[in-house]
């Protein structure tokens, strides 16, 4: 597919998944409303909030982080949409998935989170460095589970291609490496509540514990930018889990369906449980999602 | 309790040392031996096989063993260079009859013991013998009167020259006989018991006699005077 | 009749032991000293003591006769002990005498630094 | 050609007649004195010239007669050897005692020389009881110029030395009596000969007699007590004037009457007493805190050396050059030392601290002399160690080694404790040479200079002549390290020029671009890095005078040991590379502590590493390309002992405790080279020495690599504990020193994979990690430079400040997390992709996990030092010097292209892997994209992918919604209040709490303990072993009785 369609085609997808990222964020808010209680806001508010954001009259910033900081999350996050291939098989919806494999796709998750941190950091205010300091402490513990299970997939599809490992896993859900590896899907599944950092792991963006930071600090283009990293960032994720896991999507409801399943699934957790303390995350993560990680990759070690 | 482990094992030393008794025993003469008693009379024309070996055969031994005394004696005195810390005491003086007693044998004694020294390779005896009884006179005196007056620069004098003389002999006979003192071509061998033979040995054993006489008789006053306040060097 | 010379080697490791025994035991270093040449003499009486022959003169040729010719020399040197022992006990006696010379001169010094005769005293520099 | 009789003659007349010469004045006899001497020592130098030039030994006879009748004399090269050494030093003892004497007398001028008549009749001599009588000679003379020195200390030591000597010539005497009593002859050649035949009862124990006298008079463990003794009470110059002299002689004289000695169980008698003295001597030392006493236990420890080799060399297992060079450097070192202890004066170890401030020439050759003392290279004695050490690992007597070196790496310990002393900076107290006249001094620069030159000439001829650069750089180092006059910048200057030139001439002269082979790879890194060290060093000024010399020495052996073509090539450099880097690490403001700890571990790694070479050489292995041949155990043994040097010097987690001093104390200009450069070395060693070793089974991927499986977990390991242990500092330098530890760790597992990709990844690590931790190094020691503090909680807010600096770190950090597009995420991408392909799944997850905790510190790094809070007094700071930041530059336009076209480091990677495997493992492509049998990635696309982002969101902030002004930090939430002041909102301490309550502590407690408890106990076995030395004469002569008892018990007496 010639380079030009493929940037208009990749550019409709980012739109695509910035709507998806914000309706998504919507439901998940009514939902948990609602599982309180409360009556929530409208599913649509996120919408708002960007639109409110960017017809701001006045705009402030601190300087050269300020600036930084938004670009890093919402590149992070539509750099890694940009990288997954959503719908196996048409060019279209594979973006740029050829220019680098899984690997890749990993490390430009920490994009984000680097951007974020750095511009939280900036703000000069103590507490945005607190809630860095928990977040990146958090990440490193969800990301060891989820290297396992990774390194478990990969091993037994012999690629760190995202299109083999999908690949792989076709023909009837019986192949999906949820069936195929149970083990090292509960791990990444584990480490998932980590990433979404929902309820038992939110207290990261805990607000009443930083009552200021990025949210408050930054604010109209820039707080819509990282509005947008947030949205598009999480769709990526998902869409990853879903070509690791699920087998991937043929076509775009399939890729709806089951990205909202994976979605759903952190969204109902963290509906349930408490909030965890740092060191309580990092010693969960560190417990049996890890176990389960490598238990995964041994079995994969034993089968080969 | 050191003591008694010392003794045990000076005990079990004894032992060990005891077992070499056997090979203590007398049994005939060793290879050399052989020829310096076979051949010691014509290859020096000393009547004394004893002082061919020293003066000749293992003469450069006895070289050493006249370095041994001076170096000694010099190490005293460099030892006892520094004066302090000692307090004089005078012994009770010795009677005039002693003195004069000791002043009159010196001279007998010294005598005897030059006969003994140049006598060396024909008598029992030799160098060190004679100059022990010479030093020995020195000591009567010393001790019959601890002030006596002694010839320091003679004393040092004779030290030095005697044992320059040694080394030269040595030297000749680098020089005339080929080895360093070797007893050939400097002085006739001359007959078998005359006092004048045997080549170089007698002058030797003079040089030798002069220089330990001296040389004792320095160390007796060194000791003697190790409190006193001047220092003589 | 003794058939060998076990009497003088006996006396000559006696005398050795005995020596040590001054030095070993001994405080007083004089008596150290003293020790030393006891031993001294032990060694040089044993020296000679490895060079006596039964029934031997000294080597000495005082007999005219003696040096007429070669035969008469292998006799002589029949009758002679053995020279070279005794040659090198004079040696070792003078050097004997100069070690004890030294070591009074050290014992003059100690003590009038340390104003005492014990051995002990002057163990200071240690370890 | 003049009768050596005439040394003995002439010296003696001279002897004999000085007291009357005297009496003209202490002028003329001190003169006549010195010709004397001069006269010896020119005629056995001309002698010495002769023999080496073919000439005929010369065979002396005296009294007119051939041995065994008379006594006879040899004069052969050895003895030549020493007799000039003995004049010589006599000589140069002779001026300086001339300084030192408080009562003159021409006593001890006369003592000096007869000294000397009788060092020098012990050489010649060949008949046994004139060896007797010279080594009484000798021993008068000892014992009467002992007392040369303060009086009651001089005397009190040397009476014990009187009475051990006396009990020692008793046995001696006894000895000899009976053996001519056995042989009837005295000649010690005729009686060789003849002993043989003698099958008495007994002949054993009149050998043991003349044995243990001898050994006695050596002062052998455990009869050294007076030897040791009179180091400590006697004056130094005499000190250094017997070391030269009587000790040598006695020595040689124990190896001419081994000459009676036949049978083996003689032979491993001496041995073994001779190694006991030198391990326990050692050890005794270590807990030494009064410097003369120490030099005396190391002499006692080296002479323990010579003797263990004797029998060895009488066996011909080992050259007799190796011996010679032990003893010349020994009396070079040792007398030198002693000079120096006089002139200093300095009683306790730390009353050296700062030494000789006032003399560049004085403290140049201290330093010089002490690595000499413990045999490091270019010095005399290393060349004798290595001879002797392949000797024995060429027979069977190769288990000796280990005794060997352990006593080596002792021997280190308190050396290096003294010199720690001397390298603190000088201060309060601190003694100069003050007004020292040259005649004092003049052996000491003799002596120095003597062994400098012959170690650079012995290095010359391994290295190639001083046409290789490696030789050049040491010398212009050298140059730099003796002229004063050179300003310290003129030294960067010259450091730049000189590397640059290399570098430049490597890339034009043929054969194609350096970096296709291991060898021009890492020259390229270790020059590149040299550079731009010497770039910063225009602009960051150093402490000490000496850093520049010191550098290029350092940058020079490591060329020397990059490109030397045999293992004792590479094996020189290391050491060179290992002492050089040591004074460096120890310049920094507190370096002398954590520089100790360095050496001492670099030591150990050294006598690993050479302990697999000399596995290597007892294969007769000697060149580096030979290791190929090693098979079976031998390959496994070597490889294993090398790659654990190799380890301990990476500073692998266990014994990792060295690193993070050393790179956070030694000067702020010297860390990045430290990190970039120095701690790829032993990647080099394990890239090179260590997979030609297993190159056996290097091509076949199979269970044989298993020790190269464990070397891969200590890295994975390493990198893992290190990270962690990086997340919990509070102070930038050591965040970054355990970060450097770590990274290397990644290397090592990456080399250790042995497979096309795993090199390729190893060594593209190798790089990236030069650039961005130089990077991040040169960055911080702007800060530092700039702040004066190194703590986070100091900083803060420097954005503003040093803005450049800032944009280094973070491209650095960007680099090192390995996030894209930057050339980090390459390294990474490599690394994972060759451990899937070689299929060891947990460690790949492992590292992963590692290699997402780097962000903590990362970003840790950044927000403490730049963001947050400015401190109100760093509001006037100013950006860090120009020269600094250009060298930043150099390394961030170095990141930036290996980011955006990594091809061009990977083409000269792709040759340098093929060469040695034989396949490449990775493909480019079209050029663009990289594909492995796992995956695939375009540096190309990313980097645009990144760009086109990066602006299209620019854009957006810029021009969708309103223009945005700036606002000052505090102005959103404070709005309403008064801010508190910014000191305390800059929250940069304890700032992973979390994590550290998570899980911390483990690593850092166990390892420190552990190493502590190791050193504690060594020192409690050399206090407790030196309580044995009570100071009692008398307890010190039973030891030599109970001694001769023991070993006639155990059948030496047969």
């Amino acid at each position: 597919m010639p380079l030009l369609p493929k940037i208009l085609w990749s550019l409709v997808g980012v739109l695509g998944a910035l709507a998806y990222g914000l309706a998504i964020g919507g439901i998940i808010r009514k939902v948990m409303a609602r599982i309180q209680g409360r009556i929530g806001p409208p599913v649509w508010q996120p919408y708002l909030d960007l639109g409110k954001n960017l017809s701001l009259r006045t705009a402030t910033h601190h300087g050269v982080m300020s600036f930084i900081a938004p670009i890093f999350r919402a590149g992070g996050g539509i750099g890694l949409y940009l990288l997954i291939p959503v719908v196996v098989g048409v060019p279209a919806l594979e973006n740029f998935s050829f220019s680098g494999d899984l690997l890749m796709a990993m490390y430009f998750m920490f994009f984000g989170s680097l951007g974020m941190a750095l511009g939280a950091a900036e703000a000069g205010h103590p507490h945005s460095p607190i809630g860095i300091s928990r977040g990146l402490s958090q990440m490193t513990a969800y990301e060891l589970p989820f290297a396992l299970a990774v390194v478990a997939l990969v091993a037994q599809t012999g690629s760190f291609s995202i299109h083999e490992i999908v690949a792989a896993q076709q023909g009837g859900w019986l192949h999906w490496n949820l069936i195929q590896n149970p083990l090292a899907a509960v791990a990444a599944f584990l480490a998932f509540l980590g990433m979404n950092m929902y309820a038992p792991f939110n207290i990261v963006g805990a607000p009443q514990e930083i009552p200021v930071g990025p949210p408050t600090e930054f604010n109209s283009q820039f707080l819509s930018l990282l509005m947008v990293g947030r949205a598009t960032f999480a769709v990526a994720k998902m869409v990853l889990y879903m070509d690791l896991f699920l087998g991937g999507a043929t076509s775009l409801p399939e890729a709806f369906v089951k990205t909202f399943l994976i979605y759903f699934w952190s969204v109902f957790v963290g509906a349930v449980f408490p909030r965890f303390r740092t060191e309580q995350a990092i010693r969960f993560f560190l417990g049996w999602p890890t176990v389960a990680g490598v238990a995964g990759v041994l079995l994969v070690m034993l089968n080969r | 309790m050191k003591q008694i482990v010392a003794v045990v094992a000076l005990a079990t030393l004894a032992i060990l040392l005891w077992q070499l008794a056997p090979i203590a025993m007398p049994s005939g003469l060793g290879v050399v031996a052989q020829h310096y008693a076979e051949h010691g009379v014509q290859d020096n024309r000393g009547a004394n096989l004893v002082t061919s070996v020293v003066v000749n055969y293992r003469g450069f031994d006895t070289l050493g063993e006249v370095t041994v005394l001076f170096l000694s004696v010099s190490g005293a005195a460099f030892v006892l260079r520094r004066r302090t810390g000692l307090e004089v005491h005078e012994p009770r003086r010795a009677s005039e009859i002693v003195r004069t007693g000791a002043r009159l044998l010196f001279a007998p004694i010294v005598l005897f013991g030059t006969y003994i020294f140049v006598h060396g390779h024909l008598t029992p005896g030799g160098g060190f013998q004679g100059g022990a009884v010479v030093a020995s006179g020195v000591l009567l005196l010393l001790l019959a009167n601890k002030d006596h007056p002694l010839p320091h620069g003679f004393l040092s004098w004779t030290e030095s020259l005697s044992g320059l003389g040694f080394v030269a002999a040595g030297l000749a006979g680098l020089w005339a006989g080929g080895s360093f003192l070797a007893n050939r071509g400097i002085l006739p061998l001359g007959t078998w018991n005359q006092l004048f033979s045997a080549g170089v040995i007698p002058v030797i054993y003079t040089f030798v006699g002069l220089k330990v006489g001296s040389e004792l008789a320095t160390l007796l006053d060194v000791m003697m005077h190790a409190a006193d306040e001047e220092v003589h060097q | 009749m003794m058939a060998g010379n076990e009497l003088y080697v006996g006396t000559a490791i006696g005398l050795i032991v005995i020596g040590f025994v001054a030095v070993l035991t001994r405080r007083n270093l004089l008596k150290i000293v003293l020790g030393f040449s006891i031993a001294d003499t032990g060694v040089n009486l044993l020296i000679v003591s490895l060079g006596w022959l039964p029934g031997r003169t000294a080597p000495i040729v005082d007999d005219p006769s003696m040096f007429s010719d070669r035969a008469a020399l292998a006799v002589n040197a029949a009758r002679v002990v053995d020279p070279v022992p005794q040659a090198l006990v004079l040696t070792a006696i003078v050097i004997g005498v100069g070690v004890t010379a030294l070591m009074l001169a050290y014992v003059i010094r100690l003590y009038a630094v340390g104003g005492t005769l014990d051995v002990r005293q002057f163990g200071r520099l240690k370890w | 050609m003049v009768n050596p009789i005439l040394l003995i003659a002439v010296s003696l007349g001279v002897a004999f007649l000085l007291p009357v010469v005297d009496r003209l004045g202490r002028g003329v006899s001190r003169t006549v004195h010195l010709l004397t001497l001069a006269f010896g020592m020119l005629v056995s130098f001309r002698w010495l010239a002769a023999l080496a030039a073919g000439a005929q030994p010369a065979r002396i006879i005296t009294g007119g007669w051939p041995p065994p009748l008379g006594i006879n004399l040899f004069f052969g090269p050895l003895e030549a050897a020493l007799a000039a050494l003995a004049f010589t030093t006599a000589l140069v003892a002779a001026l300086y005692l001339a300084h030192h004497e408080q009562v003159p007398t021409v006593k001890s001028l006369v003592i000096q020389l007869v000294l000397v008549v009788g060092a020098v009749g012990l050489i010649m001599t060949r008949d046994l009881f004139n060896t007797f009588v010279f080594l009484e000679i000798t021993g008068i003379g000892t014992y009467a110029i002992l007392s040369f020195g303060r009086e009651r200390e001089s005397l009190e030591s040397g009476f014990k030395y009187m009475a051990l000597g006396s009990v020692a010539s008793i046995f001696i005497l006894l000895g000899v009596a009976f053996l001519y009593k056995l042989t009837g002859t005295l000649n010690l050649d005729d009686m060789a000969g003849r002993l043989p035949a003698v099958a008495v009862a007994g002949v054993g124990t009149v050998l043991l007699l003349l044995l243990v006298g001898l050994m006695a008079e050596l002062k052998l463990f455990p009869l050294n007590g007076p030897a040791i003794d009179i180091y400590d009470g006697g004056e130094p110059g005499v000190m250094a004037l017997l070391v030269g002299t009587t000790v040598n002689a006695v020595l040689f004289t124990f190896f001419k009457v081994l000459s009676l000695y036949r049978g083996d169980a003689w032979a491993l008698a001496v041995s073994t007493v001779g190694m006991v003295t030198f391990v326990v001597a050692n050890l005794l030392a270590i807990r030494q805190t009064r410097v003369r006493r120490m030099l005396g236990y190391s002499s006692s420890a080296q002479l323990g050396l010579l003797v263990f080799l004797l029998p060895f060399v009488r066996g011909e297992v080992v050259l007799m050059s190796a011996m010679a060079l032990l003893l010349l450097n020994h009396t070079l070192a040792k007398a030198g030392l002693l000079w120096l202890a006089g002139l200093h004066g300095g009683e306790r170890l730390e009353d050296w601290r700062g030494a000789f401030p006032d003399s560049v020439a004085l403290r140049v050759s201290l330093g010089a002399l002490i690595l000499a003392m413990v045999g490091m290279p270019p010095f005399p004695g290393f060349w004798g160690k290595w001879q002797a050490l392949v000797g024995l690992a060429r027979s069977d007597a190769w288990p000796w080694i280990v005794p060997l070196l352990v006593g080596s790496l002792l021997e280190l310990v308190y050396y290096f404790g003294w010199y720690r002393h001397i390298l603190e900076p000088a201060g309060e107290g601190s003694r100069g040479a003050g007004r020292a006249a040259f005649a004092e001094v003049a052996g000491i620069l003799l002596f120095a200079g003597t062994a400098l030159a012959l170690g650079v000439r012995m290095t010359a001829g391994i290295w190639g002549g001083p046409a290789s650069p490696a030789l050049l750089l040491g010398l212009v180092g050298l140059v730099l390290l003796l002229v004063r006059a050179i300003p310290v910048k003129a030294g960067a200057a010259v450091s730049l020029a000189a590397t640059a030139w290399i570098l430049v001439r490597m890339f034009l002269s043929g054969g194609g671009c350096p970096l296709w082979n291991v060898q021009g790879f890492f020259v390229v890194v270790t020059l590149g890095g040299a550079l731009v060290i010497s770039l910063a060093g225009l602009g960051l000024p150093v402490e000490r005078r000496s850093f520049w010399g010191l550098f290029l020495i350092l940058v020079g052996s490591i060329l020397g040991l990059i490109t030397s073509p045999s293992l004792l090539g590479f094996f020189v450099g290391w050491e060179l590379m290992t002492w050089s880097s040591y004074l460096l690490v120890s310049q920094g403001r507190k370096g002398t502590r954590p520089g100790f700890l360095y050496m001492l571990f670099s030591g150990a790694a050294g006598f690993l590493i050479l302990g697999g070479l000399m596995v290597a050489e007892g294969a007769g292995v000697d060149a580096i390309g030979g290791l190929v041949q090693l098979g079976g155990g031998a390959a496994l043994a070597a490889w294993t002992l090398v790659a654990a040097g190799f380890a301990v010097k990476v500073a692998s987690l266990g014994v990792h405790i060295w690193a993070p001093d050393a790179y956070a104390e030694s000067p702020d200009l010297f860390t990045p080279f430290l990190s970039g450069v120095i701690s790829k070395i032993p990647i080099f060693g394990l890239a090179v020495v260590a997979a030609r070793i297993a190159a056996p089974s290097l091509h076949t991927v199979a269970g044989a690599l298993e020790p190269v499986h464990v070397l891969a977990w200590v890295g994975g390991l390493t990198a893992f504990g290190m990270t962690l242990l990086a997340v919990f500092q509070e102070d930038a330098k050591r965040l970054l020193a355990y970060s450097s530890v770590g990274q290397v760790g990644y290397i090592v597992a990456a080399l250790a994979i042995m497979s096309p990709l795993g090199w390729t990844a190893g060594l593209w690590h190798v790089v990236n990690h030069l650039l961005f931790k130089g990077l991040l190094f040169l960055a911080v020691a702007g800060v530092v430079y700039r702040t004066g503090t190194r703590r986070f909680a100091d900083m803060g807010g420097l954005i503003t400040r040093m803005p450049v600096s800032f944009v280094s770190v973070l491209i650095g950090i960007i680099a090192l997390s390995g996030v894209p597009p930057l050339s980090g995420f390459a390294g990474k991408w490599l690394l994972y992709e060759a451990l899937m392909e070689r299929g060891w799944l947990l460690l790949t997850a492992a590292l992963m996990f590692a290699s997402v905790i780097a962000f903590l510190y990362c970003f840790r790094l950044i927000h403490s030092i730049f963001l947050g809070q400015l401190k109100p007094e760093h509001r006037e700071l100013r950006e860090a010097p120009p020269a600094l930041l250009a060298a930043q530059v150099l390394l961030m336009a170095g990141i930036m292209v290996l980011s955006v076209w990594p091809q061009a480091l990977l083409d000269p990677l792709q040759r340098l892997v093929g060469a040695t495997f034989g396949a490449a493992g990775l493909e480019l492509e079209g050029a663009l994209t990289l594909t492995t049998s796992f995956g695939y990635f375009n540096a190309v696309a990313i980097m645009t992918l990144v760009a086109v982002l990066f602006v299209v969101l620019l854009a957006f902030l810029l021009f969708a919604g309103p223009r945005s002004k700036k606002i000052r930090q505090l102005d959103i939430v404070y709005a309403a209040e008064v801010p508190p002041p910014p000191e305390e909102l800059h929250y940069a301490w304890a700032f992973f709490k979390p994590y550290e309550r998570a899980f911390a502590p483990i690593l850092r407690s166990a390892a420190t303990a552990f190493w502590k408890g190791v050193g504690e106990v060594t020192g409690a076995l050399g206090e407790a072993g030196r309580r044995i030395y009570t100071g009692d004469a008398q307890t010190y002569m039973l030891y030599a009785m109970l001694f001769i008892l023991v070993l006639a018990g155990l059948g030496l007496a047969g």
